[in-house]
């Protein structure tokens, strides 16, 4: 087949047409809703200007799906949603109908499937994730396995709507987080320098890019028995691992040295707010597969201090500016370190510069 | 021949898979649990031979893949090719590229067309997907190269294109907007559609210094995460007051009392721009900054204005050299209603394209280069005035070069 | 005298012994004060745990004072103040008595010797400035003559307290800003490079501390006329006139080149609000002596709109919080341009990073 | 020879300084106005001519005084030599030194004192003097260098000290605290006296990569600027409960209403540590960041507790390289009540000088040495602890590193 000719020309149109796959309801009343209401736990209701109403039941996948599944699902929506579905931004699936009645069964359809039904309003949605050691080439760490691992923890919170506003988590297999910011991230983090590999380098490296890599000029050319190599000047590199991305031989990820560190008070959304970026609060934890559960307890402790002390419409990090950061490691039980403070290019935008403490 | 007509081994099992089964307890979704189904039933060697690598990544706490080149006819770029970097251990890992194919804007699927794309990856690939990435790509992950352009054509009689990888615009996300959200601004979705097949040839062929992505959320709830996580980030918003629905309103405080008016709405709103009077409250629309607040909390009784618009902030990327970048206000507003308007928004875009094109440096982001140059250079560059709201505040500063000086010796003699 | 015999034996004892200096009051009932009340602009009226009570009468000086002046307020503080008097950290000085009969007396003598009383509470107080042409070596601008200007621009607002809350002036005479940060500051911005003095540059330049001395690395080594000097990289200069400081050949001033710049929201309590650094609202005013009369209305634009819209208690800065910096430039009717957009090393963080815009 | 009795010539005149004597109309004191009347007392020369190129300055729009060195007797700084660039206009002009003079803590004086200086400065000097000059020293403005050394001595015997100059520690700043404030929590005025005493020799003799500042400001409202103006900040605070005079409270509400309460007290409290519960004011201290604003509200009704100390910040300084920088906390909390409070303030204050010594670059403040070599490095050298309380929030960016790491082969190997 790979070599019989191709009779095919590609038709380079981008995104797929939208239209064939927008339910009836949606494509009436497309841009004309007039409000929304959460009947329950992961079912919305939307009712338009026109009086139409379209309920959407959201119900989690595990994203590194299969063909099975995703004609499963199909079955489902041909079912209770006239043959439409749609993903979310978070890998969570949504059904969408007109009929009310049709919610319950899809609901308990979808559950006895595997996909339990939740993530909407004040819970804990599905972890945006990352590829792991399933499929990327540069991972310390699965990103699957972990964001399974700390979903079977948190699963009562993404069932329920019990928290003070909605918790959105990541996960990332390396510092260099495709999972992205969020109320809590779980990200690798590197304690030492990358080891190179020599007797692979001068064949795999292009090495001014790895050079031009390091964002603190660390690497630099050498030469290794006779051929051109690299170096890495330890005290000045910071574990970043940017220049594993750029080059194999830049050994970074270690199974004792590559641990895992928690990060807290991301937020995308400009409610209130402004979006603000994560803060460091854990470091150093073990990278323990299959079940990493030191992450999972320590994610337990904050959203239970959070659910504890958050009031309505509090994201975690807003919840943490009022009651301040010493409280938050007082009430989590977390401690905080000297690395904990900043000292990259922005650190002193960071420092307090005040005399506004807590006692 | 595809992997599916290879004769199925009847006597096909999987491996021990130790660590990995412990993954199939629990009430979440167990990818382990979809897998192992997957392969069972089809008797996909690849799918064992990543499982069996995957068990030793468990074990060994080492990830073992290295990239290499596939592609498809007259593309550069989305695949993502993955080789065993140990297929002495496991040679049924050897292969397992990524097609990377772009979704319909809002990630709406109609089963038919999904039910398609199902029958031809299971065909040509593992049957295993990631559905789908944080860009917004559906992964069809794990074929070997050699059946990669025939189940490229296949789906490309479909409609479905490839995604961006490399160098490249990216696929596009989008919120679902229009399609079912009270506060959508503008069409998300028809956006994102024209705007990535305007840039269909970025996205294939590796011409820009990196990559560039987009992201369009209908409302400042930013249900894309655009602002942290696209290069051009498309924010939906309103520039004539708040709309309110009164009798809502009354019912609402009826309901929920004064109280939680104020502890939930009034004292949330980030300036202040809400104050109770007589039990009521009233908006002071010159200091509301569209935050969203107020309208979330009360969906019946508040919605965005009529004028609306979009906002563009340019810049946001990962953590890369520079630590997180959020994308940061370029555009305050433009109308994005006609053809005509996403015609004017794509122009500046090509503008800021064609900037960063000659002057950014090799993997440097858009946003990187801007703080690099200096944003005055790049507003110069693409014919932008400066605004007051690209801005939390002016400068802090007095290291700038106002105005042209003169550099005739005359002067120079006067000094 | 310069060459006769030394007899005197120097005692290092830093600052002055402060003991004898203090109002036998305030020693009487030091550190245990209850207390305070501004019975009318410029007086303080502090109430000690003891009940005992201490009038504070301030009045400007112009800083820049005599033995002649000194000696009269001595006069003043003899007859009404019990022999004391201090300054304040804004050169006002201050006459204390617990005789309340004195204060009314004291603010006639003084405002007839020429020192207006006010400063206290919601008011303008003094300018605090540098020293400008009259002894600096390297200023573009004289600071007291800009400082005199400003007040008595301003002056009705330093007798009375009608500002939403204490209003804190500086005048800085070149860009290094001796001044310091302010509720309104007005310093020096040059609009060019320095010019090289060659011919000087040799006998008077430390020329390793001169390059070392640029924020931004145009300050390179040279030869001119066969003779070792420095050449500046025009396109990297920022033109901040450090290198001017460190060596006087690097000549930075300029008649008309050298403007002025006004910034505004400098705050150092830590009351409600951190400290917050001051931002540039106008710049390439001109360098207009005797009275620079372009700065003055500025102000009063400035200040007007803030006496209008102001809450109380509200600083500045805080009051620009509220409204936003939009209105700000459209209630002052200052243009706001690109230059005011931060662009050197910490530039990001000033961007708005977000969708909150105010139309 | 002194200047003073130099005989005044009957015939002196001031000469015309036309843009000078605009200066003297207007309700603000007028230095021209001073600074004539001294000269034409005196008939200082030096004073007509320093009129002359002041008056030459404000035609030119140009400064024209350039530096030397004029120095006392063992000390390296405190004299500001001034020498005029145009001398062959302004003879009279030629010399305009300035003696930095450190006065007492809280700028008091008695009469006596200054009668003294001032007649001790008549004799040698000007008669000009800047009261005082924005670090704090009283300027006596305008002495030739024979006269200097005579003119410190008889300072000198009275108690007077030069204050710093150059790469020195400089004279320090307090606010009047404990001798008029009743928001002072420690002894500002006992606190700058004993430290600078401490600190003379480093302030006479340049030791140091540049110059070091001290402020001390008995409570947060920092009546000195000292997070801004200083490398070492000093600010009174209080570790336990806002001390409350119900009775006062009641007053308060009782004169000024709840309204008042609400909108300037409540609402501007900067963590909402403060609630209206029935009508009251009530104040969660947890959440108090001792801010000032409610004590400075209602000074009556509100006090610092009892348990008092300071924070230190480190590192304010202004524009040069870059840009402004306000000092961060250093030591959260310590006592500062006793003399053993002090000197182990000063013990610790000295290592951070020690380590800055050592490793500072030349013309480097201490604020921007941490910020170069990391505070992390900073806090071990001086035997600190790290203290969520020194930053705003913890690091965002993931670039640092952690622990210690195994150097030795067999890892290597290993990995
Ligand atoms: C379906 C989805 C958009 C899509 O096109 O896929 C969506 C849909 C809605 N979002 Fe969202 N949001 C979705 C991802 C997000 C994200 C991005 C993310 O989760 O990664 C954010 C930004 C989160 C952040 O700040 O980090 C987001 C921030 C919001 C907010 C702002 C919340 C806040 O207070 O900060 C609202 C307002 C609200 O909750 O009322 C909102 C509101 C809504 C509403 C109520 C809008 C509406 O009127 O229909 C929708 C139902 C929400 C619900 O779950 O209760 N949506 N929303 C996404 C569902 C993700 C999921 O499966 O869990
Ligand atoms: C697959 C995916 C993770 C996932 O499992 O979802 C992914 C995977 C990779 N990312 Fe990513 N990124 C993915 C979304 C993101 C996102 C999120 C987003 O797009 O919303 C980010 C943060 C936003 C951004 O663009 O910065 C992201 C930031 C990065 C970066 C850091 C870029 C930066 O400037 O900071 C790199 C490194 C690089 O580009 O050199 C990177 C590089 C990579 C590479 C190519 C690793 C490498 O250099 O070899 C990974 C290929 C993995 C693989 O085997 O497929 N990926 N990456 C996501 C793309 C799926 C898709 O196309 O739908
Ligand atoms: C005398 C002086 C201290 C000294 O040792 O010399 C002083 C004295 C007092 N200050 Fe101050 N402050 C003095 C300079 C400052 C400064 C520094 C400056 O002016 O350069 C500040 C910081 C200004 C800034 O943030 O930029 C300052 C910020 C405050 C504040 C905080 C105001 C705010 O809301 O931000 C208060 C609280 C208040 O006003 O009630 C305060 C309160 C006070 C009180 C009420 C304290 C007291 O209870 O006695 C004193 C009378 C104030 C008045 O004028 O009404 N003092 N005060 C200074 C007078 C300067 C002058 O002549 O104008
Ligand atoms: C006299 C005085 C201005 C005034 O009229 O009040 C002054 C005058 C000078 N300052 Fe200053 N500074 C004076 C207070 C300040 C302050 C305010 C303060 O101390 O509270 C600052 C801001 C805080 C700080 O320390 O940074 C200040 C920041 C500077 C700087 C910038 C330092 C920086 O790191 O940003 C320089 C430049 C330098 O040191 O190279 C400087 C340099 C100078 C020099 C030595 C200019 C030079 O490099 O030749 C000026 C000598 C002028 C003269 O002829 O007397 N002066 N200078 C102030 C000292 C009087 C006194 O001793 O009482
Ligand atoms: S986070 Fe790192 S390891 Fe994980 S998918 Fe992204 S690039 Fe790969
Ligand atoms: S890990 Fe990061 S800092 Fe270290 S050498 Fe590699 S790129 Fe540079
Ligand atoms: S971003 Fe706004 S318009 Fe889009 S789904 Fe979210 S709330 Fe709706
Ligand atoms: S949208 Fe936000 S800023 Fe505007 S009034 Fe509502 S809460 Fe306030
Ligand atoms: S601001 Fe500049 S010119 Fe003025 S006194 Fe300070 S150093 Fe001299
Ligand atoms: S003016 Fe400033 S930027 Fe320009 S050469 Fe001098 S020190 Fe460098
Ligand atoms: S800093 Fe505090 S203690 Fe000192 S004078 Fe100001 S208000 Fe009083
Ligand atoms: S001192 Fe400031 S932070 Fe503390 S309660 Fe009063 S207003 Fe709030």
């Amino acid at each position: 087949m790979a070599t019989a000719a191709r009779t095919w020309k590609t038709v380079e149109n981008g995104p797929h047409e939208l239209d064939e796959f927008l339910h009836p309801i949606s494509k009436k009343n497309y841009g004309k809703w007039s409000y929304h209401e959460r009947p329950r736990p992961g079912v919305l209701k939307h009712v338009a200007l026109s009086g139409d109403v379209l309920f959407t039941v959201r119900a989690a996948t595990h994203r590194q799906v299969t063909v099975d599944i995703v004609r499963r699902l199909c079955d489902l929506a041909d079912r209770y949603a006239d043959g439409y579905l749609r993903w979310t931004v978070r890998n969570n699936v949504e059904f969408m109908t007109p009929n009310a009645e049709n919610v319950d069964p899809l609901i308990a359809a979808l559950e006895a499937a595997g996909h339990p039904v939740g993530g909407t309003g004040p819970s804990v949605s599905a972890i945006a994730h990352t590829q792991g050691w399933l499929h990327c080439d540069i991972p310390a760490v699965d990103a699957s396995g972990v964001a399974k691992s700390i979903m079977d923890t948190l699963f009562h919170d993404f069932a329920h709507e019990e928290m003070p506003n909605r918790v959105r988590l990541t996960t990332s297999c390396c510092e260099i987080n495709c999972g992205g910011q969020a109320d809590i991230a779980v990200v690798v983090q590197h304690t030492r320098p990358p080891r190179i590999n020599h007797e692979i380098l001068a064949n795999v490296c292009e090495m001014p890019s790895t050079v031009a890599r390091c964002p603190v000029a660390a690497i630099r050319p050498t030469t290794v028995n006779g051929k051109p190599s690299l170096m890495v000047v330890e005290e000045k590199c910071i574990y970043c691992g940017a220049c594993f991305g750029a080059c194999p031989a830049m050994e970074i990820n270690h199974p004792e040295h590559s641990k895992l560190a928690i990060w807290v008070g991301g937020k995308n959304s400009n409610a209130r707010t402004k979006p603000a970026n994560m803060k460091l609060v854990a470091h150093g934890l073990p990278n323990n597969p299959p079940r990493w559960p030191e992450v999972g307890e320590l994610l337990k402790k904050i959203l239970s201090a959070y659910k504890a002390g958050g009031r309505d419409w509090e994201r975690l990090g807003e919840w943490i500016d009022r009651i301040g950061w010493k409280r938050f490691f007082e009430e989590t039980g977390l401690p905080f370190d000297k690395f904990m403070i900043d000292n990259y290019r922005h650190a002193r935008v960071s420092f307090n510069q005040s005399a506004h403490i807590r006692f | 021949m595809s992997e599916q007509e290879q004769q199925k081994d009847q006597s096909f099992q999987l491996n021990p898979t130790p660590m990995l089964d412990d993954l199939e307890n629990g009430p979440w979704p167990s990818f382990i649990k979809g897998f192992k189904e997957t392969a069972q039933r089809t008797g996909k060697t690849m799918v064992r031979g990543v499982l069996d690598q995957l068990n030793y990544s468990y074990e060994t706490r080492m990830g073992y893949w290295k990239g290499g080149v596939v592609g498809v006819h007259g593309y550069g770029a989305g695949i993502i090719s993955r080789y065993s970097m140990i297929s002495d251990k496991f040679p049924e890992a050897t292969e397992f590229h990524t097609m990377r194919i772009q979704p319909a804007p809002g990630l709406h699927y109609s089963t038919k067309s999904l039910r398609h794309i199902c029958d031809v990856w299971e065909k040509y690939g593992s049957g295993l997907i990631s559905m789908h990435g944080q860009t917004g790509n559906l992964q069809l992950q794990g074929i070997k190269a050699e059946y990669v352009q025939a189940c490229f054509d296949e789906l490309n009689q479909e409609g479905w294109d490839l995604g961006g990888a490399g160098a490249t615009v990216r696929t596009g996300l989008s919120c679902v907007g229009p399609a079912r959200c009270e506060q959508a601004c503008y069409d998300t979705l028809h956006a994102h559609g024209k705007v990535l097949s305007y840039y269909s040839d970025l996205t294939h062929r590796p011409q820009l210094p990196y990559k560039a992505k987009f992201k369009f959320s209908g409302c400042p709830n930013d249900c894309t995460n655009s602002i942290q996580r696209s290069d051009y980030s498309v924010i939906g918003t309103w520039r004539d007051d708040i709309k309110i629905n009164e009798a809502e309103v009354e019912k609402f405080i009826a309901a929920k009392g004064v109280d939680y008016l104020v502890n939930n709405v009034i004292t949330r709103c980030p300036t202040k721009a809400i104050t109770l009077q007589g039990g009521k409250m009233v908006i002071d629309n010159r200091d509301c900054v569209r935050c969203m607040h107020c309208l979330n909390v009360m969906p019946k009784a508040l919605s965005p204005g009529d004028d609306r618009g979009i906002t563009l902030l340019v810049g946001g990327k990962g953590h890369l050299k520079v630590g997180n970048m959020l994308g940061s206000v370029m555009v305050p507003f433009m109308k994005m209603d006609t053809e005509e308007d996403m015609d004017a928004f794509i122009e500046l875009v090509d503008r800021m394209i064609d900037y960063w094109s000659e002057n950014g440096l090799d993997h440097e982001r858009i946003g990187e280069c801007i703080e690099r140059v200096g944003i005055q250079q790049f507003l110069d560059a693409v014919g932008l005035e400066a605004s007051v709201e690209m801005v939390s505040h002016p400068r802090d500063n007095p290291f700038f070069k106002a105005g042209e000086y003169s550099t005739d010796e005359e002067d120079r003699d006067a000094a």
